[in-house]
């Protein structure tokens, strides 16, 4: 049964409302390694994207996703406003117009929005960002797409939780956390944290019946 | 949370609304919120942006006027601004020869503008930006965020406002910028964190007798939590890594700039300008020009930071020449 | 305590120390610790000169050069100079047209300035003295100490000290600074305390929801506790005493002056300024000329004071008039 | 018998001593209603006058007196410097260059104190300063002259002692605490606690035996 565009816009809403509640800790997070905004800032950014919802909620799914990234590059600023902005826009061009979304285009979807993460932010793996919960996620998507979709997102959820919290004894090399050094080991990357939030809210907004 | 405002998300609008109502003369306010000299755009003169979180006051709009910055984009507290306000401010100070982003080296900052940088070209105008790191604090390295861009900033908005109020062209401005990183090093500590307002509460907790050495401006914790020391033992702690690393050698001239992170006194800013000025003088070194105050800021955090920048001829001609902001003025 | 002090009866010394070292273009220090602008005794030009207690800074030392004050007496921090100090100033600063004193209304600094006063009379200098007591929140009466000298000040010096460079001589001088004590109001507020070096904790202990409302500039209480309020709030409470004991009215134009007590941030003064705008806007009167950031301050405290004057042709002129000194600098 | 020159440097050496024994307890007193240095003040100028004490003991109480005044006026500053200066200047000027001093004459230099204190500041009874405690002490001190001069000083460091007391419930009307209002009642005057100690050093000094 293919993902349809309101089901994707369900996933946006989901992952809106967990930012909301967890804008507290993820700022708390921010605030150990870093400048005490990233709750602030994804909060801002979705709910701006919650009020723009009735506007970008086009008929493609790939018009719903640039709508989402275009609205959060325009108003979170930080690092996380053009990573997570390129993140949706890369992989609403990778839907384009298709209303009726399979698991494949989606699975190439996330994987052009990786992409775009990482040429826009240049971290690599161990960096202790977001994209070590974000490429493990994808690689777990892509390897258990063969059997069901829940599983698939499932799977990507558990391997974004554990990738983000192999990095927490890392010393950050990307972002603000690296000017901490070896202080910023020990500490939960606020940005891979948000990350697996969004994956666990994919994975929750496109189970069958949710 | 001990503030003068009315509302966590309304401070930036508010400030700017009250800039706007105190300095008619030299700026206005347009949206999405950016800051633009009263004047701009100027005709054939070369555009100088910058712009960064909100919370590092006066930076960057102080610093809006004939000069030295054409137009400034203020994010949210701490959080560097959206593409969409630096690309209305290229196109509101376009005269027609180009526009330079002067771009503090954090990874946000640095995405926004380019972002921005990118949409402004695709509207056919020529940006060329500068990144400034000029935080010693952090190891420059190539596998990593790289230096953090603090104080000498404001001495590179300065200089190139004066060399393009004065006729340069937009390769001549970047260089200039460039020119000035390659002279510039800077050192911040902390007495105490600061707070967000939206955040609420204080970043880090610090017992009485400790400080953080290493700090950005963003009121993060630095690279060394520290027993509290005298102003002499920290002004050496912050001017050696900055005297070893930097350009500097006996008998230079440089701009000294002892900054305020917002919640320190003036009276021991000077205390720590004149430890700063027995140990130039042991190097041998002359205090061509100085600058003392709250310049570039992390809300209402007590420290300081010190920044030297090596000058030469072309250099303080160019922080000599009249400047006409709300937080620097002379010369006019 | 956390400062960046060496130790605290050395804060004051190794701060002007610093100042020479920063400002040697605009000032030098003379013993017994004042301030003299660099090139006094101006010939011919009636010296201005103030002095208080330190811990205000830039108040007064920062306010010495040209077209401002001739010299400063800085005493202990927040304890009025002695006379000795002013004796020196008055001596210093004498080009042969007579030597004003501009002294805040409190019991100490009158006292002492007197004492200087009938000093340097008895060594034949010509002295007037104009007392300076704006603060509305202390109710004026014959049988008290008065109002305090709070923000009115800083505007007395600036257009006295301009028109000083103009030439006007000690009559004239004393009356101008008359006529802005005439037509200049006051009055300020506390978010915390501050430290006194020499106390090592602070003044008062205040709860994370109340503010002191009607403070002066030594770190002491206000006249009143009361629970923190939002900035438009506590903006009202400051303006509306000051607008309705003042000679303000509609139609005025008024310099309006927001003033950081040291630890509040820019940003946050800026708030305060957007809704004074409004209040003013509301009563019919226009902002002819404002001042913004800390420029009489209680060391670190976090709080803001509101002062207004009205202006007329003399008082603008003498505002706008250059004025080259480490704090106020403009024209020149 | 008289009292020597001896004896009233004594007496400023007490009054340092205490000072600098009391100095916390003046500034908290002047934390509360003040601006936190009225004992800072206070030992900063008797330390120095401690200094100086070698070159101005000269050989008259006058000359003494005289230069605790001078010393006081030039490194106190604040209210206390000039008034206690004038208290001192004015008390040597009436003890002159008399070397043995009797009690009448202390008591006309106590009285001339009072009078400098009074049109320096020109402050009232009532209106919570030092002169609360000063003036009924040197009223007291008068009154029992005809008695032993121990017990006349008790009796005037008893008077002072009470008068410090006696204003603490009252408004202030001058000096820094006037400022605070309906505030300044129930603490008690920094001031007047200082002039106190004064007289009681004064007292101690004096005693036979002292
Ligand atoms: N270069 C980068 N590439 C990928 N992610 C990054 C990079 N730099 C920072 N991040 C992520 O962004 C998060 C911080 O986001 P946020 O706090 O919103 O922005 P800022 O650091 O500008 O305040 C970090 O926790 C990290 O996961
Ligand atoms: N006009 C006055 N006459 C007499 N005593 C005064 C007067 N004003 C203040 N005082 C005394 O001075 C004391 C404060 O002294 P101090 O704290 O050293 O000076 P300041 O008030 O300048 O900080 C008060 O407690 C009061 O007793
Ligand atoms: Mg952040
Ligand atoms: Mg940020
Ligand atoms: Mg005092
Ligand atoms: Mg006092």
């Amino acid at each position: 049964m293919p993902i349809t565009v309101d089901q994707l816009a369900r996933f946006v809403e989901l992952f809106a409302e967990r930012l909301a509640a967890e804008k507290e800790n993820l700022t708390r997070l921010d605030s150990a390694i870093g400048d005490a905004d990233h709750g602030i800032n994804m909060d801002r950014g979705f709910q701006a994207v919650l009020g723009k919802l009735p506007e970008i909620s086009s008929d493609s799914a790939g018009g719903l996703f640039k709508g989402v990234g275009m609205t959060l590059v325009s108003t979170v600023g930080g690092a996380s406003g053009p990573l997570y902005g390129t993140f949706f826009l890369r992989a609403g061009g990778a839907l384009g117009d298709t209303t009726d979304v399979t698991a494949e285009q989606l699975a190439a979807a996330l994987r052009a929005g990786l992409e775009g993460v990482i040429q826009r932010g240049k971290a690599e793996l161990d960096d202790k960002t977001m994209v070590d919960a974000l490429s493990p996620a994808v690689d777990a998507f892509d390897r258990s797409l063969d059997g069901s979709l829940p599983n698939a997102l499932a799977a990507a959820a558990s391997a974004a939780a554990a990738g983000r919290d192999r990095v927490t004894p890392l010393v950050a090399r990307k972002g603000r956390a690296s000017y901490l050094g070896e202080r910023s080991a020990g500490h939960q990357d606020p940005g891979a944290t948000s990350t697996t939030i969004m994956i666990e809210a994919l994975r929750d907004a496109l189970q069958p019946g949710a | 949370m001990k503030k003068l405002i009315n509302a966590p998300d309304k401070v930036v609008d508010e400030a700017l609304a009250g800039m706007a109502a105190a300095h008619p003369d030299l700026i206005r306010i347009e949206s999405p919120n950016i800051v633009v000299r009263k004047d701009a755009p100027r005709k054939g003169k070369v555009g100088i942006i910058s712009g960064g979180g909100s919370g590092h006051e006066p930076m960057h709009g102080g610093f809006v006027g004939l000069g030295m910055l054409d137009a400034a984009a203020p994010g949210a507290v701490f959080t560097s601004p959206v593409p969409d306000q630096m690309l209305a401010a290229t196109k509101a100070v376009n005269g027609g020869a180009g526009v330079l982003h002067i771009v503090k080296n954090y990874t946000g900052d640095v995405m926004n503008f380019d972002l921005a940088s990118e949409l402004a070209q695709g509207e056919g105008i020529e940006v060329a930006s500068v990144v400034i790191a000029d935080d010693v604090a952090v190891k420059d390295s190539l596998y990593t965020a790289g230096r953090r861009g603090v104080g000498g900033t404001v001495l590179a908005e300065k200089i190139v406002g004066g060399a393009a109020e004065g006729g340069a062209d937009l390769a001549t401005a970047k260089a200039l910028v460039e020119k000035v990183q390659d002279n510039v090093r800077s050192m911040g500590m902390a007495l105490t964190s600061c707070t967000v307002p939206a955040a609420g509460k204080p970043t880090f907790e610090i017992a009485d007798d400790e400080m953080e050495i290493g700090i950005g401006i963003h009121g993060e914790p630095g690279r060394q939590r520290m027993k509290l020391a005298s102003a002499d033992e920290i002004t050496e702690m912050l001017a050696t890594p900055i005297l070893d690393d930097g350009p500097f050698s006996k008998g230079d001239s440089v701009l000294v700039f002892v900054n305020g992170m917002g919640g320190t006194p003036l009276i021991e800013l000077y205390v720590v300008f004149n430890k700063l000025a027995a140990i130039l003088k042991d190097r041998g070194m002359t205090i061509g020009r100085s600058l003392v105050g709250n310049y570039i800021t992390s809300l209402e955090m007590a420290g300081c930071s010190i920044t030297l920048l090596k000058l030469d001829d072309e250099l303080t001609r160019h922080w000599d020449a009249p400047v006409r902001t709300a937080a620097l003025r002379w010369g006019i």
